[in-house]
């Protein structure tokens, strides 16, 4: 067990992701067939040996409620410690919006006091990895860091889909002596990771700190001002990093998984992704049913023809249907004859039969949760 | 302890020495089924979709295996406070202990813990049938019957009758006679070995029956005939749909098989009736793009790049490019190497084909036109044997 | 299965034959301590508080109260996904059973159960002892030695250390030798019955201390020894705090009562380690107008009318008025009537004390002046008896 | 089981019960020594036999979140159905604040949609009592009435704390011909409890009807205005009622518990009260410690005096302090020599040494939550 825990930011809906955050967190979109984002960083700290874990919600966050229940799928439910969803208080002086993270950070201060582990690993919710933070807290310890960033090197940055895009600069010590935030000419391709360890003392005093100064964000406010006065180290992470900072990223970081190396990647067996159980039957190929490279989930019924697609749970293809380089959410219903390519389908869409829909490789088309087509 | 209504106990003991090899270190409940189950997961989830909240296993063979897969009770909503799933092994008592010796003795040494909950009815189940039951149904006619036990029976076609307990009813369905594999059976109904008795009725006959030393504490050969004899009140319940006794390999693969096809004899993608397991922490499967797969069922974790027809393949299997896989149950975890072919076959969980080698006959039949029927022979593979590299294995044949 | 570091095993078995009646139909582990606990809460409540989250509950006597007491583990936060707590019978494998014949002989038994979580270090516990001890400072100590074994141990009065397991150390607490109830003992450091295996070291000799037909497959008396004529690294580690067998009426009575008075021997009221229990739905306990209740443990669900002096009252005990306890332990639910008089007893669980009835000797001692001596003897009233309307029974008897 | 579910209302924070709602709503008051009112309602539902329980929660519910968990302490954490917390939808448009009853109800049409049983148990969280629905309900079946009523006879209801009353006339056949919410001069001594059986589909249709007519409370303008119209019966419940319809209601019912024959009523063995586990060590008396004619729940410490007060888990009752005609919630900490009669101590209340605090028998004082006197 690491004596550290865990503080996951889970943000307000982001436009980055349009429809598909019409009605929810980033954390709790739906990802690589049945998962959801969220399920990518709890895991990765309960197989570090992280039982303690603050989840800062905002408006919007009844599916990631729904979702994460007490925490069992995770082994997180627990009498120490365990799950902790942190929703904003809501009243009458208080909307429940943040200003910043700074200011949602400090809004469960509660929580951060009463934890017990002297560090922590401070998350976003948009970037989806998986490893352990084991190697990384003990590099940060033994370098003698104020704070350590998680990063990887980005080959095909694509700058139209430039988000919360934190781009490091080490000395020859490692230490890291600029932090460009959004930069426009990035001076190098150590992008953060979203992924940050510290003492929970030193994320306590640079939180009040910055509050009481009326600063509200973590990244520009805190690293990017601070990088001088504080000891910044950083930490490689050399497996795949999928960043959804847009629709087309989370189209592209989807398909990727049909790529062996990418999913062995994030689905080491080593370290599984626990997600909540949904006791589906496993998936049945009747008649003329077939897929092709493609990653299709229990419950799915195939009757008809699935190529290049990520298909979640439940999902019914008709026969005669055609689904090609789609991604289709849990219990959507393609009818006969229909015929999709490049489509995302949210949740409980569902398509008649001989639809046609089509959207382009650059631009694939969503359709809303519940849609009927 | 509150009162409970009716509790169940599955009778989990069986060593199941005619699935052989895949039972050599698991209790025959905890063999894998139908893709992503176990055989003991139809039984608990009939329970649990029945109402019925507290239900003991009773087992003395191997039980680590079924009791890391039972845990806590949690996968089938049966980490109850006041209930739940309770394993039941043999124990010592006094200053001796002893081995379940029948079915009625497993039950009758676990007297004490019936009583805990003093329930009005208890309900005897077998751990290797695979079926969907609303006992609650079944309940309700034992109630308006006014039954001291009520025995489910399944219609059988007459020529097959002489293989089964039959009972022989009259007209309102209470049982006159019971006759344990007749050779000239007066009616096709057949036990299917679960029982709903009046726990009342049935304690003192279970302690009457540890007495007699002649007893092989058998449900069907003691307790029934006993009650028969003693005029009780019997009633047989008919049961309508698909019911399978996986006691033989051949049942195991015929009722695997039975998943399949546009109308499958047994239907999985029951939304109303569902069948609960412990889940593997695993991805979605993944098809290749060479990967033919056709009227199959592919459970999570899978990786195929070859050929899979008509077959189940379990949690976590491989299938390599160029592997033919046709009319077979691949369990979990199992690796089918390059040009390997698998034919009419059950190959056991961890088990590694070797590319280039032969399970079976190399297949004849065209695609579309599967082989069924339980004629010939099924090949089996046992767990975590690993076949060498072309090697040929003859239909019929068993590697251990 | 994700490998585990430490895992423990518990052994649960003993009939516990010292305690008598307490035991009749309860393995010693399930016997009530402390007004709201049973024993085994003690080492699980230490395990978890020590993050290990696997435990293995070794026990074959009567476990019926044992296995509904534990559950799913929820109480001890043991309900987990990985791991959790196992209750861990004798078993059938191949065509045979085998009774636990040994504290190393029921380790040995579940090899497979332990292997499944290839730990790196196996933890080995007892069910029938009160303290509380943090097992990860013992591994810390265990990894920092590079011990193959380590035994806690605790410091005894020279002269009582002939009644012991003693170990003799040199300078860095390497174990040098081991005495068991030496006559003329050379050190007053006794084991406590804790081990931590390495289990890589552990295994081979589990293994073969079950072809040897001579041995009694005892831990202490085999394995320990083994050890150390092979020249294993053996440590002592140092336990300072308390710590107590209860396997002795007489010895739970004592423990008890340490737990009494402005600085109790063992404090129960303690943040920092909490010890865990499965907890019965009943409502705080009440004192009436007249109770006179000193020095006392007092559990949820008591009612009390009369006057209770140094004693521990277990969940939902009634003491009508008149009545009068002292130094006495009274057992969850039990009845005393009025005027009734306990005097340095134990009241087993659901036993009714009819009015009038005297228990033990008439108090004589002031009020403050207890007995917590061991020298008088103890009185026991057994499970469920109901001792009649004025009966006296006489200092030391057993009532069943 | 019983073919039903239950609802209940915890309503928002009530100004009835003052400092004790500050921050939490009535279902989540503490009450009894270890309980919190909301324990009451659950325990009633899942000793009939009822395990689908939706919980409509207001503002102010993250004290009833804490408490409820899973819903595992009252076996409620289940696949299916189970315990469904509520809260209010907090978007753009929706500020979490309910028109009345019949809007919330209205907000969770989709839980009430989904629920499988035929019938459903209407309930408040202000109105503690122990019973079961069982027999309610048969006799609802049986009678053909629209909706029953549970009531019981009051004889001292004190008018000064009039809230909610509602008061049913029958006829000879057992149908209710009135109901008057709040009278001044009450015609019958016949009382709701606050509990009410009716047909899913009945709710169902009195709640959209009410709301497309603009009409939201549902006592007022669904029973009251339609007694005519509706087959209104009734219930009589024979066991102690207790309403914490005020401040002085609230002290005189918990005291209330000290009458051996009201806390069997409440505490009924056969119907145990399940609610929160805390762990704490069982309740030691040590030294000069005494209590007389009190309620002491486990993890107290009681080195002092203590007459006819009710003292939750955790109070430590200091040497030479003095508590009397009090009720002390959890982890209150007494100092030595003080002394306090007639008091009411909110939760983590500390008393310091030698402070005298007095109340009056007509009207306790109340100490805010984490007061330090």
């Amino acid at each position: 067990m690491e004596n550290a825990f865990g503080l996951i930011y889970t943000g307000d809906a982001s436009m980055q992701l349009r429809d598909l955050t019409f009605s929810r967190s980033v954390a709790a979109v739906p990802f690589g067939g049945r998962y959801r984002t969220i399920d990518f960083m709890l895991s990765d700290l309960v197989n570090t040996g992280i039982y303690n874990v603050g989840i800062i919600a905002q408006r919007n966050y009844h599916s990631l409620m729904d979702h994460l229940e007490s925490g069992k799928e995770w082994d997180l439910h627990r009498k120490r410690d365990g799950l902790f969803i942190l929703p904003p208080f809501v009243t009458h002086d208080n909307t429940g919006v943040y200003k910043g993270t700074i200011d949602a950070i400090r809004s469960c201060m509660g929580y951060i006091r009463r934890s017990s582990q002297k560090y922590v690993v401070l998350m976003g919710s948009h970037t989806i990895y998986n490893t352990t933070y084991n190697e990384m807290i003990r590099s940060h310890i033994e370098s003698g860091a104020d704070i350590t960033i998680m990063y990887n090197r980005v080959e095909d940055y694509d700058m139209s889909e430039q988000f919360d895009d934190l781009r490091l600069k080490f000395d020859a010590n490692g230490r890291v002596i600029d932090l460009a935030l959004n930069p426009a000419q990035p001076e190098t391709n150590l992008c953060s990771c979203d992924a940050f360890v510290m003492e929970k003392s030193t994320l306590e005093y640079l939180v009040e700190d910055a509050f009481a100064h009326a600063r509200y964000d973590f990244m520009s406010d805190v690293l990017v001002r601070n990088v001088k006065e504080l000891n910044i180290r950083g930490w490689e992470y050399k497996g795949y990093v999928a960043r959804l900072n847009s629709l087309n990223g989370y189209y592209r970081h989807n398909m990727a998984l049909l790529d062996k190396a990418v999913s062995k990647d994030l689905f080491s067996s080593e370290h599984p992704i626990y997600t909540k159980i949904k006791d589906e039957f496993p998936a049945v190929y009747v008649g003329e049913g077939k897929a092709i490279n493609s990653i299709v989930a229990d419950g799915c019924i195939i009757e008809g023809r699935v190529e290049n697609s990520v298909l979640f749970r439940g999902v019914h293809v008709s026969p005669g249907a055609i689904v090609k380089n789609s991604i289709v959410m849990q219990a959507a219903d393609i009818g006969e004859d229909s015929y999709l390519d490049y489509m995302i389908l949210d949740k409980g869409v569902s398509v008649g039969r001989g639809r046609n829909l089509s959207g382009h490789g650059s631009y694939p088309v969503i359709l809303r949760k519940g849609t009927k087509v | 302890m509150p009162k409970k209504k009716m509790i169940a106990m599955l009778l989990a003991g069986g060593q199941g020495s005619r699935l052989g090899v895949l039972t050599k270190s698991m209790a025959k409940p905890a063999v894998p089924f139908g893709g992503k189950y176990r055989i003991i997961d139809f039984p608990l989830s009939n329970c649990v979709n029945s109402d019925i909240d507290t239900v003991g296993v009773l087992t003395q063979y191997e039980p680590l295996a079924l009791n890391s897969y039972l845990g806590s009770g949690q996968p089938w909503d049966l980490d109850r406070m006041n209930g739940g799933v309770f394993v039941l092994p043999p124990y010592v008592s006094g200053s001796e202990g002893q081995w379940y010796s029948g079915t009625a003795n497993a039950v009758y040494q676990n007297l004490p813990f019936i009583d805990q909950f003093d329930p009005e009815y208890v309900l005897i189940l077998s751990g290797d049938h695979i079926y969907k039951m609303d006992y609650a149904k079944m309940l309700r006619f034992h109630v308006e019957k006014n039954a001291d036990a009520t025995i489910a029976v399944l219609t059988v076609p007459m020529d097959e009758a002489s293989r089964f307990g039959i009972m022989n009813t009259d007209e309102y369905a209470r049982i006159t006679e019971f006759e344990e594999k007749p050779k000239q059976p007066k009616s096709n109904k057949a036990s299917m070995g679960i029982y709903i008795f009046n726990w009342r009725i049935l304690r003192p006959y279970l302690v009457n029956d540890d007495k007699d030393k002649s007893s092989s504490h058998d449900f069907g050969k003691n307790i029934i005939p006993d009650l028969l004899r003693a005029g009780a009140n019997l009633y047989a319940y008919d049961f309508k749909g698909y019911w399978k006794d996986v006691g033989t390999l051949k049942s195991l693969w015929e009722a695997n098989m039975d998943l399949l096809g546009q109308r499958p004899e047994f239907r999985l993608a029951d939304k109303d009736w569902r069948i609960y397991s412990k889940s593997p922490a695993m991805p979605p499967h993944y098809l290749g793009e060479l990967a033919d797969v056709t009227d199959s069922i592919v459970s999570e974790g899978c990786v195929v790049y070859g050929n899979v027809k008509h077959s189940v393949l379990f949690t976590g299997v491989h299938v390599a490019k160029g592997a033919y896989i046709r009319d077979s149950i691949v369990m979990p975890g199992a690796v089918i190497g390059e040009n390997a072919i698998i034919n009419k076959a059950i190959i056991g969980e961890g088990a590694v084909i070797s590319p280039g080698a032969v399970i079976g006959s190399d297949p004849t039949p065209e695609d579309g036109v599967y082989d069924t029927s339980l004629s010939g022979d099924i090949t089996l593979v046992a767990n975590t044997v690993t076949v060498p590299e072309g090697k040929r294995v003859p239909v019929g044949m068993i590697v251990q």
